[in-house]
């Protein structure tokens, strides 16, 4: 059975590692700290696969319990505690998988970092604060993790705090975070104004109540509540899985160190909108606008990130946004009703998304830390086993049939089609033209760095300067280069096997899990009551009937539009980038505005910039100059100003003279006199 | 006819009496170098009068020489107030004397004779009795104002004082006559009676502007305070001193006397003009006195103020009101000891300690001196937890239930004026750096001034919590 | 026949003005508001002693010796005042006693 | 119930403390240190030991002491403690011996009569929070002023002058027409005495005008906007410990003051005036975030963040009605209280926290200028860790106190309108925009100068002091239960008295 100890150790393992690394950095010295890191992972890992174990084939019920009372005020009390069914079940397995398989690439990967300790120690909390998201039973714990994995977040993309980028971006990521945080606790107010409750199990019992409910929110006119509630928590999960348009951290997230890029940015913490989503169906399924906006909103990342994917010429920023787009997908499948099947795209992307970073990174190690991929070529001879695993994890990005990621987003294409919403024609287009965008830039990163001629030479070891460290950690926009631009102190070598272990690790599951896991996770009833879908919006039995296992699945797939595209995508890229790269430029050139419009990711950051970073700086001097120092306090000094001169002024009266003495209080008497005349008199 | 008991009710006066003259021949037989003696017998005759005043009080009001002497319990507070003021000065003055060559027998009988007069005065039960208290008390105070025979300043200070002084007391007295005209009788008790039957109103009305004046005079409101800063500045300190405490409690009793009970049926006109009067002090004193260098002469303009908070007091004519201006009175006089006290304590032979700047970096030179003066200011200001607070409480108290609202809020907004300049000596005492001629004073201070200083000072702050027995024992004084 | 009393108070309150009005008015000498003040005194006597007559009271007129004694009281103090300002400052000009002031 | 006179000795034992710190003079410093720190902690322990003695379960007030002050005006010596006055109380008590430790070596210059402020300041204060006599309470709210007053004046900085009087005038100018509000109610009510005030019936238009009287004090302490400008003034020129005790303790006198007299005392006229304390409130949150976001100094920088921390208090308190008599939601109104409440505790913590770390930096460089740091994580590693956690409790961050409070008056103020919890919640953008840009200028990047660069890492003390700030942000962060309880039935009953209406 799963008992509530076993939950704390799995939560609390990561918890204690990390505070053991992060605080005991002189007792338990860097190894110490990696393995502890490390082992706490490892077992939270193994814990949540035997939940995982006890929950499918154990016949174990679904866990709910709270641990203690976190807010208590009259009648109403919201704890922390645990929430285990099968949704969270999967993604504890994944969460742990893929960090502990970054925790051990991390050894390589920062080897020779002063901040080795500091790095695993963030992890480690990065994957208790991901634990307690996924498994939390309310709202508030729920909003607790969503905040925390954030916070960790923001200490990771700035964790070379020393490059002004990487303060920007971590930065901008927590503040763009906290745009999407603001609707999210709107959202939880608004659940809490409806239910007077945070319970998952609570507010999910009363869902179907929602239904006709209305609020005034403009004042004016009524608006339906449950609308109200699902899109201020999408505004949430927007933020979170990096939705246009507040999607604009992820790329520049890509200053953080590249495991955490595959661990938070591509795999897990990016991901928890969509678990959000999923684990609120019961509320998204009362209100089909909401359901369109997701929809909408997915698919237009889906398909416009993923352009901008083709142009960049970072390595790791042409992942970031190929996740953009699959995190689109995943929307999109949210939209149309079919959370399962974006929790099935969810896990197979950890999968083959962490393991393309990984490579990326592997590869980034031979190129002594050069991102950019107009430096790269013919790695292939240098590093067979990343090249080979990175061309898994492209099919499998891709959809190449067989691979997991076919399995999970033909799905997805195949159930936007199916829908009837508002928007899932615009949707269909989306996600459809998208798998192209997809194949495209995938083959092009596969081709520019692994193909073609070398474009770095090795020259001697003339520059004296150790490898690794913040110090020499390079990306096109650092000003302190190791060395100038593509040249290396001596040539590209393959990465140890701290670092094409996980490659390999993960390049399993890349291919295989599709097979396995497609049948229960979206055409069987294996979510039971996690996931809740009205009858009218279950594209998926409608998959369902026409899906008749796997095998055939593959095989019709040959012939569906999705792939044939893709394939189309891939031919492109091919002789584009491998054959006759003097075409790339000439497109460029002659799509210029749109070439241009693409370099400058539609221009979002700019007006995002000037708008909200500068602007709020203006505002805010024009406020403390006019209001504060010019209104308020001129105000007050004025007064005391006024009163001084007064003084000044009257002290004259006492002129000194004996006269004038006697002649005030005559003037005094006479107004009495007066007075008493005036009023007094009777 | 003069019966023995109407001399028993007169008791303390007649001693203080005897007692002045005999310190005055006393002092004649002894030569310089023994007048501490002098010192100290007028201290320990001060002593017993108050042992006289408060032992020989009887329970309820008594009278003699037909109603001409009343004592009552009003009168018993002010004159134990007075006297111990007055020894307050005497202990304090002592060392400042010494050291200007001014410790002189004249001192001491002036300042007795001038307390006699305030005695008599706040006693009165007729016009005469009141005119010759107030005379008797300010021919020496004009006297002890010029006690500095070389100083020019002093003799100013003094021709002023006296020739407003004394046209103040003449409208007091047209104000008299006239009102003598209007009811026939001399009599407060028989005026109150007659008012409402006198055949001439207006001739009342117009005497009792007069006799406003004279009071407003006494006090020192506007638009009659000219004489209060001058003299403030010119006199000796001690005198200065005195002036600002004793006079205002005379000036209690006189006011009482007169308005309340004398034409009492007249305080719808009166209490208006008090109010005004009240609201002018108010606004001249605070804003005047943030302009000023000298200190004595800030505190003049401060007492100008304050003199309105006592007239909120008084413009509320019940009990309460008058209990609360008795309050207020009795505070603010033990207050300007303590802050005349530090000035004379810091005072040396050729150092007036007298402009505020002389006051820099008091804490680091006496770092006690600083507390007791920073006490002092607090108090003055009305600043919880000094006794001050206490009894601006009372009055604005008194004034809100008088139905003047207005003239509560007047006040408070000029106190937050009034604040400015008490903080500045706090300020120039404890924040400003001590000039380096400024040697350290504590040392070389006369123990028995620093001791009194002292007990004045922290009773500032230990009488907030006896104010309820004093405003208790002020009420009992008015029959509340 | 007699006088009324008011010719008394109107000639009492006459008077009264003009030693308010000398006070004030005038700027030379100390000794000219000391007379001013005696005559202010006397204005009052005579109140008293009109209102005592026509009241056919004497207190009145008893007042009026304790305002003379303390008349004369007054005046031998305010002499002396000013004989020690001409002492000090050689003059006794009330223009020029303005050493005090603000 | 105690038998002794827990709360008189809670007040005026620190008052002795001072005397005798005043009695050891200049001349010995480390007496006059060891003795503050053992009459502050001797304090805390009392504290502690009243803690233990409030029984949540009855709410009320308790340990009540009756003395007569003043009897001809009808007021006494009155104390009692409800729940949300114990929490305050500790509160006090221990940021105390904080400040206390604070300034052991820091202050060089007078340390007795520095110390001797510190504990007198500590005594005042709670008997701010322990008085349940108007005129009481009006007494040691206005006594704070002449500690304060010499804290900053005497060991501030540059300006301090300026500063330390526009403090007091301004806070006078508040006090003063308040003191006019207590007399008329007196003049109507015949007394003092809190309880009897609370349920007499005052009219609407008495009601209304004394709002004001009482407003003016409240909002200068708070404080609110526009009334606002002596604080960063204040504390610019206050030294460290100054700093720590005004935004720790001392703007929590001016909204205790709320609940002990706005809201019970006049619901009406505060049912009426709420929208006016609720824009002020926002204003408060939303303006003054972004005159935080741009100031050079840090001190400023976390003074107007207080401000606008502050603005969740008065928020909390004034949309108690719109749920309780209008929307007739209690648990809602409850909520709402209590997130004020929490939210003036944590922000105790909080600011305390900055503000000691702002004057652990002043110490090594004698600058708050945000130009010249940088890189603190690289030159004081364990202090640029406490910063991160301070600042990121600054921006509210689940986990630390900060979150507690406006959550619950973000949860709360959405039921009263979602508008309302709209601008509130717009605080999680704009606080972390400030917080996060000072925590960027300051912690990350490089040190600009050699100086900056070659800054000692905390000593023990240093490291006591914010790790005690730290455990007590974080405990209350991760399990704020215990707070609440002590204070649910007390707000309870508040809410349940603000019901019932007085006209």
């Amino acid at each position: 059975m799963i008992s509530e100890i076993l939950l704390i150790i799995l939560a609390g393992a990561p918890l204690a590692g990390a505070l053991i690394a992060g605080l005991a950095r002189k007792q338990v010295g860097r190894a110490g700290a990696a393995a502890i890191a490390i082992l706490s992972v490892a077992l939270s890992f193994a814990l949540s696969c035997v939940v995982f174990y006890q929950l499918v084939w154990g016949g174990a019920p679904v866990f709910n319990h709270n641990v203690y009372t976190w807010l208590e005020v009259g009648k109403l009390t919201i704890g922390i505690g645990f929430l285990v069914d099968r949704l969270t079940a999967i993604m504890l397995v994944t969460v742990t998988f893929v960090s502990l398989m970054v925790h051990i690439y991390t050894i390589g990967y920062m080897r020779d970092d002063p901040g080795f300790q500091r790095f695993f120690a963030y992890i480690a909390l990065f994957t208790f604060s991901m634990l307690t998201l996924v498994i939390a039973n309310n709202f508030l714990q729920l909003f607790v993790g969503w905040e925390l994995v954030g916070l960790v977040s923001y200490l990771l993309i700035g964790f070379w705090f020393e490059r002004p980028s990487a303060n920007f971006a971590a930065l901008k990521a927590f503040i763009v975070n906290r745009v999407g945080d603001m609707g999210f606790i709107l959202g939880i107010a608004c659940v809490l104004y409806a239910f007077h409750t945070l319970d998952y199990s609570a507010v999910f019992a009363q869902a179907p109540t929602l239904a006709g409910r209305t609020i005034d929110v403009a004042g004016v006119h009524p608006f339906s509540l449950a609308t109200l509630i699902c899109l201020l928590l999408f505004v949430g999960a927007m933020g979170k899985s990096a939705q246009v348009p507040l999607h604009v951290w992820l790329p520049d997230s890509m200053e953080g160190p590249t495991p955490i890029s595959a661990l938070i940015h591509a795999a897990t913490m990016v991901t928890a909108g969509i678990f959000m989503v999923a684990r609120m169906s019961p509320l998204y399924e009362m209100s089909p606008t909401a359901l369109s906006v997701v929809l909408i909103v997915g698919a237009t990342g889906a398909f416009f990130m993923g352009l901008v994917g083709i142009v960049q010429n970072d390595i790791k920023r042409v992942i970031a946004y190929s996740t953009l787009s699959q995190l689109g997908y995943m929307v999109a499948a949210l939209g149309v009703s079919a959370y399962a099947a974006g929790i099935f795209h969810l896990m197979t992307h950890a999968f083959f998304k962490a393991l393309l970073f990984l490579g990326a990174g592997s590869v980034i190690i031979a190129m002594h830390h050069e991102q950019d991929m107009r430096r790269m070529g013919g790695l292939r001879k240098y590093m067979p086993i990343t090249y080979a695993t990175m061309w898994v994890g492209t099919l499998a990005l891709c959809a190449a049939p067989g691979f997991s990621g076919f399995f999970s987003k033909d799905t997805i294409i195949d159930a936007v089609g199916q829908a009837h919403i508002f928007g899932s024609t615009y949707a269909y287009w989306c996600v459809l033209l998208g798998v192209f965008v997809t194949a495209l830039y995938s083959f092009r990163l596969l081709y520019m760095t692994f193909h073609g001629k070398e474009r770095f030479k090795v020259v001697g070891h003339g520059h004296g300067r150790v490898e690794g460290g913040p110090h020499t950690k390079s990306t096109s926009d650092d000003p302190h280069h190791a060395h100038n631009p593509g040249e290396l102190e001596h040539p590209p070598k393959e990465s140890p096997w701290v670092v094409t272990v996980p490659l390999v690790l993960l390049a399993v599951p890349s291919v295989m899990i599709g097979w396995v896991t497609i049948k229960p996770l979206l055409y069987g009833d294996w979510f039971g009551k996690s996931i809740f879908v009205l009858p009218a919006h279950d594209v998926l039995a409608k998959l369902g009937h026409e899906f008749h296992g796997t095998l055939p699945m593959f095989w019709f797939s040959f012939w569906s539009a999705p792939f044939l595209i893709a394939f189309a995508g891939f031919l492109v890229a091919t002789y584009v980038y491998l054959f006759n790269p003097a075409i790339a430029d000439r497109a460029a050139r002659m799509f210029l505005p749109v070439f241009k419009m693409l370099t400058r990711k539609y221009w979002v950051d700019e007006v995002y910039y000037n708008l909200f970073a500068r602007g709020g700086v203006k505002l805010g001097r024009a406020f403390w100059k006019g209001g504060d120092a010019g209104t308020f306090d001129g105000a007050v000094n004025g007064a005391a100003f006024v009163t001084e001169r007064s003084s000044r002024v009257f002290r004259r009266l006492q002129t000194g003279f004996l006269y004038h003495y006697a002649f005030a209080m005559i003037v005094g008497l006479i107004l009495l006199l007066g007075g008493l005349w005036y009023w007094g008199l009777r | 006819m003069i019966s023995l008991n109407d001399l028993l009710v007169l008791l303390p006066e007649l001693y203080l009496t005897a007692a002045a003259c005999l310190v005055l021949l006393f002092d004649v037989f002894i030569n310089d170098d023994q007048r501490d003696a002098t010192h100290w017998v007028g201290i320990i005759v001060m002593l017993v009068a108050i042992f006289l005043v408060i032992h020989g009080q009887p329970p309820q009001t008594v009278t003699a020489f037909g109603g001409m002497f009343v004592r009552d319990h009003m009168a018993e507070i002010l004159k134990v107030t007075v006297l111990i003021a007055t020894i307050l000065m005497f202990v304090m003055a002592r060392p400042w004397l010494k050291d200007r060559k001014l410790f002189i027998g004249e001192f001491y009988s002036l300042s007795m004779f001038s307390v006699l007069g305030v005695m008599l005065l706040v006693s009165a039960g007729s016009l005469i009795t009141l005119y010759l208290g107030l005379e008797l008390f300010s021919l020496p105070a004009f006297a002890l104002v010029a006690l500095n025979r070389e100083s020019k300043l002093s003799s100013e200070a003094a021709i002023k004082f006296f020739v407003l002084g004394a046209l103040a007391s003449g409208l007091l007295l047209f104000g008299m006559s006239l009102i003598y005209g209007a009811t026939g009788t001399l009599d407060l008790h028989r005026i109150f009676a007659s008012v409402g039957t006198t055949p001439h109103p207006h001739l009342l009305q117009f005497g009792l502007v007069f006799l406003v004046v004279g009071i407003g005079f006494e006090f020192g409101a506007v638009p009659f305070h000219m004489w209060l800063p001058d003299v403030y500045e010119g006199a000796p300190t001690p005198v200065a001193m005195y002036i600002s405490a004793v006079p205002k409690l005379a000036a209690v009793g006189l006011a009482y006397r007169l308005l309340q009970v004398g034409l009492g049926p007249l305080a719808g006109d009166w209490h208006m003009m008090l109010a005004i009067m009240a609201a002018l002090s108010l606004a001249v004193g605070n804003v005047v006195a943030i302009a000023q260098a000298n200190f004595k002469r800030m505190l003049a303009y401060s007492t100008i103020s304050h003199m309105g908070f006592v007239f909120l007091g008084l413009a509320n004519p019940t009990p309460e009101g008058y209990a609360s201006a008795l309050f207020y009175a009795v505070c603010f006089a033990l207050m300007e000891t303590v802050a005349f006290g530090v000035i004379l304590a810091l005072a040396r032979k050729g150092f007036e300690c007298e402009m505020i700047d002389d006051l820099k970096g008091l804490n680091r030179r006496s770092p006690w001196f600083a507390g007791m003066m920073a006490i002092a200011m607090f108090s003055l200001a009305g600043i919880p937890p000094l006794w001050g607070f206490a009894a601006k409480v009372l009055v604005l108290k008194s004034a809100i239930d008088g139905g003047m609202l207005w003239l509560a809020i007047v006040a408070i907004i000029f106190s937050i004026v009034g604040l400015f300049y008490y903080l500045r000596v706090v300020k120039v005492m404890y924040f400003d750096a001590p000039d380096e001629a400024a040697e350290p004073l504590a040392a070389k201070t006369d123990p028995a001034l620093r001791w009194l200083l002292s007990i004045n000072g922290l009773g500032l702050i230990a009488m907030i919590g006896f104010s309820g027995v004093l405003y208790a024992w002020c009420q009992a004084a008015f029959g509340a | 026949m007699s006088i009324p009393l008011s010719w008394y108070v109107v000639f009492a309150t006459v008077l009264f003005c003009i030693s308010i009005a000398g006070i004030f008015i005038n700027r030379k000498n100390v000794i000219v508001l000391l007379m001013c003040i005696e005559l202010m005194l006397l204005a009052v006597n005579t109140n008293f002693v009109a209102f005592s007559r026509f009241l056919a009271n004497p207190a009145g007129q008893v007042f009026v010796f304790f305002i003379l004694t303390v008349a004369a009281a007054e005046s031998a103090i305010g002499l002396a005042i000013v004989v020690l300002m001409f002492r000090n400052r050689r003059t006794i000009n009330v223009d020029e006693i303005d050493t005090l002031r603000y | 119930m105690t038998t002794w006179p827990i709360l008189s000795v809670l007040i005026w034992l620190p008052c002795l403390g001072a005397i005798l710190v005043l009695l050891a003079g200049n001349a010995r410093p480390r007496l006059a240190r060891w003795l503050s720190l053992a009459f502050t902690v001797i304090t805390f322990a009392i504290s502690l030991w009243m803690l233990f003695q409030y029984h949540e379960g009855p709410g009320g007030f308790q340990m009540q002491e009756k003395l007569r002050w003043i009897p001809g005006i009808n007021t006494s010596y009155h104390l009692g403690v409800d729940g949300i006055a114990v929490a305050l109380i500790v509160l006090t008590a221990f940021v105390s011996i904080l400040v206390v430790a604070g300034a052991w070596e820091v202050i060089k210059d007078r340390v007795h009569q520095y110390m001797a402020a510190m504990l007198v300041l500590d005594g005042l204060l709670i008997g701010v929070f322990c008085a349940m006599d108007a005129l009481l309470f009006y007494l040691f709210f206005e006594a704070i002023l002449i500690p304060m007053f010499f804290l900053i004046g005497a060991w501030g900085g540059p300006r301090r002058v300026y500063a330390t009087l526009k403090f007091f005038i301004y806070t006078f100018f508040g006090s003063i027409f308040y003191l006019i509000g207590l007399l008329y109610m007196y003049h109507r009510a015949g007394t003092f005495d809190l309880p009897t005030l609370w349920n007499f019936p005052f009219t609407m238009q008495e009601q209304s005008w004394l709002f004001f009287s009482f407003l003016i004090a409240f909002a200068v302490k708070t404080p609110m906007v526009p009334v606002h400008t002596w604080l960063p003034d204040a504390h610019v020129e206050a030294p460290t410990g100054g700093s720590v005790i005004l935004a720790a303790i001392m703007l929590k006198v001016g909204t205790y003051g709320f609940i002990r007299f706005s809201l019970p005392i006049l619901p009406d006229a505060s049912q009426h005036f709420a929208w006016l304390i609720i824009v002020l409130s926002l204003i408060a949150i939303i303006y003054i975030g972004y005159v935080a976001l741009v100031q050079p100094d840090m001190k400023k920088l976390v003074a107007y963040s207080s401000i606008a921390h502050m603005g969740f208090v008065t928020l909390g308190m004034f949309i108690v009605y719109m749920l309780a008599r209008q929307l007739h939601d209690i648990q809602m109104a409850q909520l709402g209280v209590q997130g004020a409440v929490v939210q003036m505790i944590s922000h105790g913590f909080v600011s305390g926290a900055l503000f000691t770390c702002i004057g652990v930096m002043y110490d090594r460089l004698h600058t708050r200028e945000i130009s010249a740091y940088g890189g603190l994580a690289k030159v004081m590693p364990w202090f640029a860790a406490f910063w991160v956690l301070f600042a990121m409790a600054n921006t509210g961050l689940p986990g630390t106190s900060g979150f507690v409070g406006e959550f619950m008056v973000i949860l709360s103020s959405f039921t009263a309108n979602p508008w309302i919890a709209l601008f509130a919640a717009y605080s999680l953008i704009i606080g972390a925009g400030y917080t996060l840009w000072l925590i960027k200028r300051i912690v990350w990047g490089t040190a600009p100068t050699q100086k900056a660069a070659s800054m000692p890492e905390i000593n023990t003390r240093e490291g006591l002091v914010l790790g005690a700030f730290a455990v007590a942000v974080l405990a209350m962060g991760v399990w704020p239960w215990p707070l609440m309880h002590l204070m649910d039935s007390s707000v309870a009953q508040l809410v349940t008295h603000l019901m019932t209406s007085k006209v």
